[in-house]
């Protein structure tokens, strides 16, 4: 039986629907299991990174096991997709992303998911999806989550829907920016952020429902307390998807995302989020 | 004076002793019996609420990028930002921007 | 490091604590992986059915293999939780819950989390976590989901949290009760719901934050819209924790929760939700 | 009359055509001016909005067992049950409760 809210169409829509996964961490995890669960056609997951014994906590999509090879997290997950569902086809991109792997990445899946950790892949990625005016837009499904605190909404999924530079046109300064090595962060929140991304990229791969589009959804996990809010439409004035944008997906090639949002991954050393103990 | 609800989530309650919660809050401001403004309001919170490190939420005249201005539910963009007029019983909240994953 | 909003202390009381996972489907699949990933001391899994393929959309804990095997689903979601955490000490009850295992649990765990996907054992594990005057009540924290709606709160967390019975005293008639085989239900939507439980048990084993006891969270995935309402305070004429109970851990041994709330598993045949194509 | 918004929930919105939400939905069965009680408005809703098996709703004089009533977010039963009393602009939920799993 389909399910009725999905229905026949909605349900040949999901299998033949390509959907990206960036970044296989805390966030990656759940929305990788639960779209390969969910039967969604084609996945490309990617992530330049090993996995690591000290993020399993809320990584659950790995194994101690993948850990001890230093597996890249890209290729773990894709092994724990391919166990639950054979009939989905994964694809693993092994390495950070970058201006040219974002561009193709939005051109080449119906819907794509950031699930990074840093800001400057948060702008790259919502670049590459809702940049240029000949380019149709790309759907992105963006969560976040620090401490005990999870964020999550949709971008450039609707003509009058905000781009994630159309909300935050400047970025924030560094010392503002907490991240998992700083403050840890809970796994079960994680994964409830996880489980809705993967919820709202199910819907939008079907067409069914209202998705997050221009709506934001706070979670505050300590308390579990869970607010939403409406947020600006897309704006004339984004250099993303304003009227006359500065920002295309050929520029983006050109455009220091590290300077203007400070580093996107870390270059060698301990992990970032080694430190993250829950 | 106008009694306003103030919020303070994703870590911003670090700059408030912790509070993420601050009811009944009586903010002046406005100047000359006109109505308060954000604009007003962002300095009252700084002087009155925040404990320390005020430059992670203020920069300049307005809050520091990355930080989301809420009233009652609704991004201040959509009801005009910094020139955004309060009344009694109305819920602000600030909240910053997350990108851990 | 140790996530701040946990604290030293509250990590090892979450090392040392004990939990309970009654079902594992669709919300006890979350559960299990995120309770094994977050260190709780010990997990003890319980289920009577075997994994079966038409189940894998929702419940990622399994695997193919798992479901060619017909391998019980709590042995199943041992073996994963050990593979991502072989610290957690697993025990598994390969059966469906009775009232004495029911009263067993309730007696030797730290919390107990209802994945069950029956009122019959709703009604059986609530009783047994909220009845008798002379034991300490053990907080149960309990979700569902069915379609695209999910619904979760933590019972007889306080001393005046209700417990089920006191929310619901009548158990609804069984044509009312839509289940997965009449509706299905969104893998992803019932993922959320089950990290939301592993979740609000973290909190309860770790002591911190502020439980659902006496509120209810209700999600409507399909609008993406999430309310919380404010539940009635556990009830003096409540028949399993009211001022003079009919109902104890040792009458529920008697009690006929079946002919009070409808069948608590399939008995052979087709399995209950085989029919859930999503 | 008295003016409510009406939410169905859980699979309720079976019974009311797929109807989510109704709102203001001008509500009468007060009788007599008196106040509008949760008692009236069952009887109300179930005329004037449940457009099949109203068993499934209501049992009785009351909601069936398994539903649950809601008034502006608070359990019903905090209100008084069957006697709460509703004024203009009340939100009354009926969620139908799940057990899936
Ligand atoms: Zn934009
Ligand atoms: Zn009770």
């Amino acid at each position: 039986m389909v399910l009725p809210a999905v229905g026949a169409a909605g349900q040949a829509r999901l299998c033949a629907a390509r959907a990206a996964v960036v970044g296989l961490g805390g966030l990656g995890s759940p929305v990788a299991l639960y779209l390969a669960a969910a039967g969604v056609g084609h996945l490309t997951l990617v992530d330049g990174d090993a996995v690591d014994a000290s993020n399993l906590h809320r990584q659950v999509i790995h194994t101690e096991q993948a850990a001890r090879a230093r597996t890249n997290k890209a290729a773990s997950a894709a092994a724990s997709c391919r166990a639950l569902n054979s009939t989905v086809e994964v694809t693993t991109i092994e390495s950070y992303l970058d201006a040219a792997s974002a561009a193709a990445l939005a051109d080449a899946h119906d819907v794509v998911v950031d699930c990074s950790d840093n800001a400057a892949t948060r702008y790259l990625l919502s670049d590459a999806c809702a940049a240029g005016l000949d380019h149709e837009r790309t759907p992105l499904v963006s969560a976040a989550a620090v401490g005990t605190d999870g964020q999550l909404s949709v971008y450039s999924a609707s003509a009058d829907s905000p781009c994630y530079r159309c909300v935050h046109p400047r970025a924030p300064a560094r010392a503002a920016c907490q991240s998992c090595s700083d403050a840890g962060v809970l796994g079960p929140l994680v994964g409830a952020m996880g489980a809705l991304q993967a919820l709202e990229a199910v819907k939008l791969c079907a067409g069914i429902g209202r998705s997050l589009a221009g709506r934001l959804v706070l979670l505050d996990g300590l308390d579990l307390s869970i607010m939403t809010v409406k947020l600006r439409k897309r704006s004339e004035d984004c250099a993303a998807c304003g009227s006359s944008p500065s920002i295309t997906r050929a520029s983006i090639q050109a455009y220091d995302y590290e300077g203007f949002a400070g580093p996107a991954h870390d270059r060698g050393g301990a992990p970032v989020d080694a430190a993250c103990a829950l | 004076m106008v009694s306003l609800s103030l919020r303070f989530g994703g870590g911003l309650e670090a700059l408030t002793g912790g509070a993420k919660v601050v009811d009944d809050a009586e903010c002046g401001g406005g100047g000359g019996g006109g109505p308060l403004t954000a604009r007003a309001l962002l300095a009252w919170v700084r002087d009155n609420v925040i404990t320390e490190r005020p430059e992670l939420f203020l920069a300049g005249d307005t809050v520091r990028p990355g930080v989301l201005v809420l009233i009652n539910d609704c991004d201040w963009e959509l009801e005009g930002g910094l020139d955004a007029e309060l009344a009694d019983g109305d819920v602000v909240s600030f909240i910053s921007t997350l990108h851990g994953g």
